[in-house]
């Protein structure tokens, strides 16, 4: 019965302009409550976290590096689920969703590699070093990378997006391998890895502001997913009628 | 089945003898390779053993995906890929069969000339077994992965670009495992564990693969 | 042993609301004789139904001859009952071999008639006709060495023709069969599909401009473009 | 106002790509949809047989 449930409700959000109203009535809050998490966790972690006792300042980075990180890699779950179910049930937004993970997924991505590097250069020395983290999420940006341009070089986007779907697949059983496999690689070549914490173990004032930068990313990816998987739905519907409708409406 | 999978093995084979060119492609690859780097890097022995296993791995490599564009193209262009759903052989094992041939046209040539390879780039002796043991192992997973990336890029019109993109995160594991092997056993140390970690890949791809293929094709036939 | 598979696939679309309602031809079934069946099977393109979901039965002894404007869906109607690609829509059922003849002829240019020929023989596991005799029949005797790239339009439809006998199969599933054959070459289409019907085989084919002239009058089915939906 | 950090460079250089890199992803939907809008509205506009959104000739 739940689970019928379930299935009637996702079908419900298959529908266009039920699952567009649900976005536009969404996105807002949760950008709102993505804003209010990062200011606090900003707040906390530039003002009243004190400084390294190892690192000093430099390990304020982390408030940025590690949230994008770690979000980089649960968008890519969410991507993942999005798309078993988009296979089984070929239900047409969640397809959409799960194609419109993967640019957010790579912006995310992205910040992890840059805060990354900048903050080796204080601390190694070297803009890029071939640690275990960093190389694996150079991979997985070029994952993200594979997934936007297989679904962008198909004309038909449902047909793209099903393709795209197995490639998501596919990836989600190769990226633990290849984290894996890196991270092998690096303690083999470098002897012992570099490591961002060094000895010290987290002070607890220096916990809060994560978890705060934490919910905040989570928020702004949820928020950013909607807005974009909006913006996709109307472009593939835009010559039929509940968009017409929508836009006389607004106009 | 069987019969239907060995028609096709023989069709393939028979085909890449009679564009006896294309089919060389590998060999002549692997051969500049060998040829460039030493005139590149300098022919100091020390420099050439250190990068050997790394640099059949990678003419290995570029080799198997030299001839992906010819994987399912030509057939989805005169319409014998289709032919794979009307008859009765699961097209799963169709998809093993063409990259078993795919693999006979790239991976093997590479193998049987790894050990003049290994001579050319002074790879030490005691790593040459496991340099051919580790093309062995690996080379099939390359014909599968490119395998799965080719199917995923066929309905498209623009896929060598798009077909690096995809197969570089996939090759990541594979380079690493099979280099370590080599590296391993050049220093003098047991290479068990790379060539149990490759392995254990090479099963699970020769699992999941060929499904993910299959699916793919079946999308992009239309 | 061959099995062969039931496959069943939901209807997730939005069929227009006098969808049901709307008069449409039921081909009738005989029970024992339907080597394949296909209820409301669909196809769906960028999300769209490429024609109006149809019924179709393919009896033994029976032709289809599916007809309907360009672009209606016939090609992708007979891909769709070949298995090719996934009905989106409807359930499809099989009980026998099927051979299917596209638009593309399916040989490979680089290799000889002959070479193909015996691929399909191969391929397909059934035995049927000698090449060498197939060849003939398809009016291509002599022709077995020569490379399939330098037949013309019209023999190359010869040559899938021939690769129609040269492996036993029950279903046929013809695209336009007598695109770029003479007039001689589309007497020859029916004399082989009389001969398969006559056989306890059953044929469909799309055509949209010689009609067959077959010894037991074909069915026939009409396909529609389904309707897109659209503000006007 | 802003805090002086020993290695304020790379913590503000960091910060900044972080925020640049948000702030596009709350813009660019924006943008898309500000132009998604206006083809559709011109689109629609075509269709009813007014060309004044046309280019001038």
């Amino acid at each position: 019965m739940i689970w019928h449930n379930i299935k009637v409700g996702f079908h419900r959000l298959g529908s266009p302009p039920v699952f567009h109203r649900l976005c536009r009535v969404v996105a807002p809050w949760l950008w709102a409550g993505a804003a209010i998490c990062a200011a606090f966790g900003l707040y906390k972690a530039l003002y009243l976290v004190p400084p390294d006792y190892q690192q000093s300042d430099s390990f304020r980075i982390l408030y940025v590096h590690v949230p994008a990180a770690w979000q980089a890699m649960a968008g890519y779950l969410v991507m993942s689920v999005l798309a078993v179910i988009a296979l089984v049930w070929r239900i047409r937004t969640t397809e959409i969703m799960a194609m419109m993970g993967a640019p957010i997924g790579a912006a995310f991505t992205l910040i992890c590699l840059a805060t990354g590097s900048i903050w080796g250069r204080p601390m190694w020395g070297t803009w890029w070093a071939w640690d275990a983290r960093l190389t694996s999420m150079l991979v997985l940006l070029f994952v993200y990378l594979g997934i936007m341009g297989l679904y962008a070089a198909f004309e038909d986007k449902r047909k793209g997006a099903r393709v795209a779907c197995i490639l998501i697949l596919v990836g989600l059983v190769n990226i633990p391998i290849i984290h894996f496999s890196v991270e092998w690689w690096t303690t083999l070549h470098q002897g012992s890895t570099i490591s961002f914490f060094g000895e010290s173990s987290m002070d607890s004032s220096m916990m809060p502001p994560l978890i705060w930068m934490v919910i905040a990313t989570k928020l702004m990816f949820g928020a950013a997913l909607l807005d974009r998987s909006r913006n996709e739905l109307i472009e593939q519907d835009r010559r039929k009628g509940w968009v017409r409708q929508k836009l006389g409406a607004s106009a | 089945m069987t019969r239907a999978m060995l028609a096709l093995l023989r069709r393939d084979l028979r085909l890449a003898v009679r564009h006896g060119g294309e089919s060389l492609m590998p060999l002549v690859f692997l051969f500049a390779v060998l040829i460039l780097v030493p005139l590149g890097v300098g022919p100091g022995p020390n420099l050439l053993s250190a990068i050997a296993p790394g640099m059949v791995w990678v003419a290995a490599l570029l080799a198997s995906l030299l001839a992906l564009e010819h994987l399912f193209r030509p057939d989805l262009d005169d319409g014998t890929l289709e032919q794979w759903w009307t008859g009765e052989t699961p097209v799963g094992l169709l998809v093993m069969t063409r990259l078993f041939s795919h693999w006979l046209i790239t991976g093997l040539p590479v193998i049987v000339f790894a050990p003049v390879a290994a001579q050319m780039l002074y790879l030490p002796d005691r790593a040459l077994s496991t340099l051919v043991v580790s093309l062995l192992i690996g080379t099939p997973l390359l014909s599968l992965i490119g395998g799965l990336a080719s199917a995923l890029t066929l309905g498209t019109n623009r896929g060598s670009v798009l077909l690096s993109i995809l197969i570089f995160p996939l090759v990541v594991p594979v380079l690493i495992f099979a280099t370590g092997a080599v590296s391993a056993a050049a220093d003098g140390l047991s290479a068990r564990a790379h060539l149990g970690l490759l392995s254990a890949l090479l099963i699970l791809a020769v699992t999941l693969i060929p499904l993910a293929t299959t699916a793919a094709l079946r999308l992009n036939i239309e | 042993m061959v099995r062969y598979s039931n496959k069943q696939t939901i209807c997730m679309f939005r069929l227009p609301d006098d969808y049901f309602s709307r008069p449409r031809a039921r081909r009738h079934c005989l029970p024992m004789k339907a080597l394949l069946q296909a209820d409301q099977v669909g196809f769906t393109r960028s999300g769209e139904l490429v024609f109006e979901p149809a019924d179709v039965c393919l009896n033994a002894g029976q032709a289809l001859v599916i007809s309907g404007p360009n672009g209606s869906g016939k090609t992708t109607l007979l891909r769709v009952l070949a298995g090719i690609l996934e009905p989106a829509t409807g359930k499809l059922s099989r009980s026998a071999s099927l051979a299917f003849l596209g638009h593309l002829a399916a040989v490979k240019g680089d290799l000889s008639c002959r070479e193909n020929l015996e691929f399909s023989t191969r391929f397909s596991g059934q035995p049927g006709m000698a090449v060498n005799r197939a060849m003939a029949r398809v009016g291509l005797a002599g022709l077995g060495l020569r490379p399939a790239r330098a037949l013309s339009a019209g023999q190359k439809r010869r040559l899938g023709l021939a690769g129609l006998l040269v492996a036993r199969r029950d279903i046929w599933l013809l695209d336009e069969p007598y695109a770029s054959l003479d007039d001689a070459g589309g007497e020859l289409v029916d004399q082989l599909l009389d001969e398969h019907l006559a056989g306890g085989g059953t044929a469909a084919l799309s055509t949209h401009q010689r009609q067959p002239r077959l010894q037991t009058d074909p069915d026939r089915l009409v396909i529609r473009a389904a309707l897109r939906e659209s503000v006007r | 106002m802003i805090p002086e950090f020993e290695y304020a460079p790379y913590v503000w250089t960091s910060y900044g790509i972080f925020a640049i890199i948000v702030a596009w992803q709350v813009i660019q939907p924006l943008l898309k949809r500000r132009r998604l809008k206006a083809e559709l509205r011109e689109e629609q506009a075509l269709e009813e047989g007014d060309y004044s959104h046309d280019a001038q000739t």
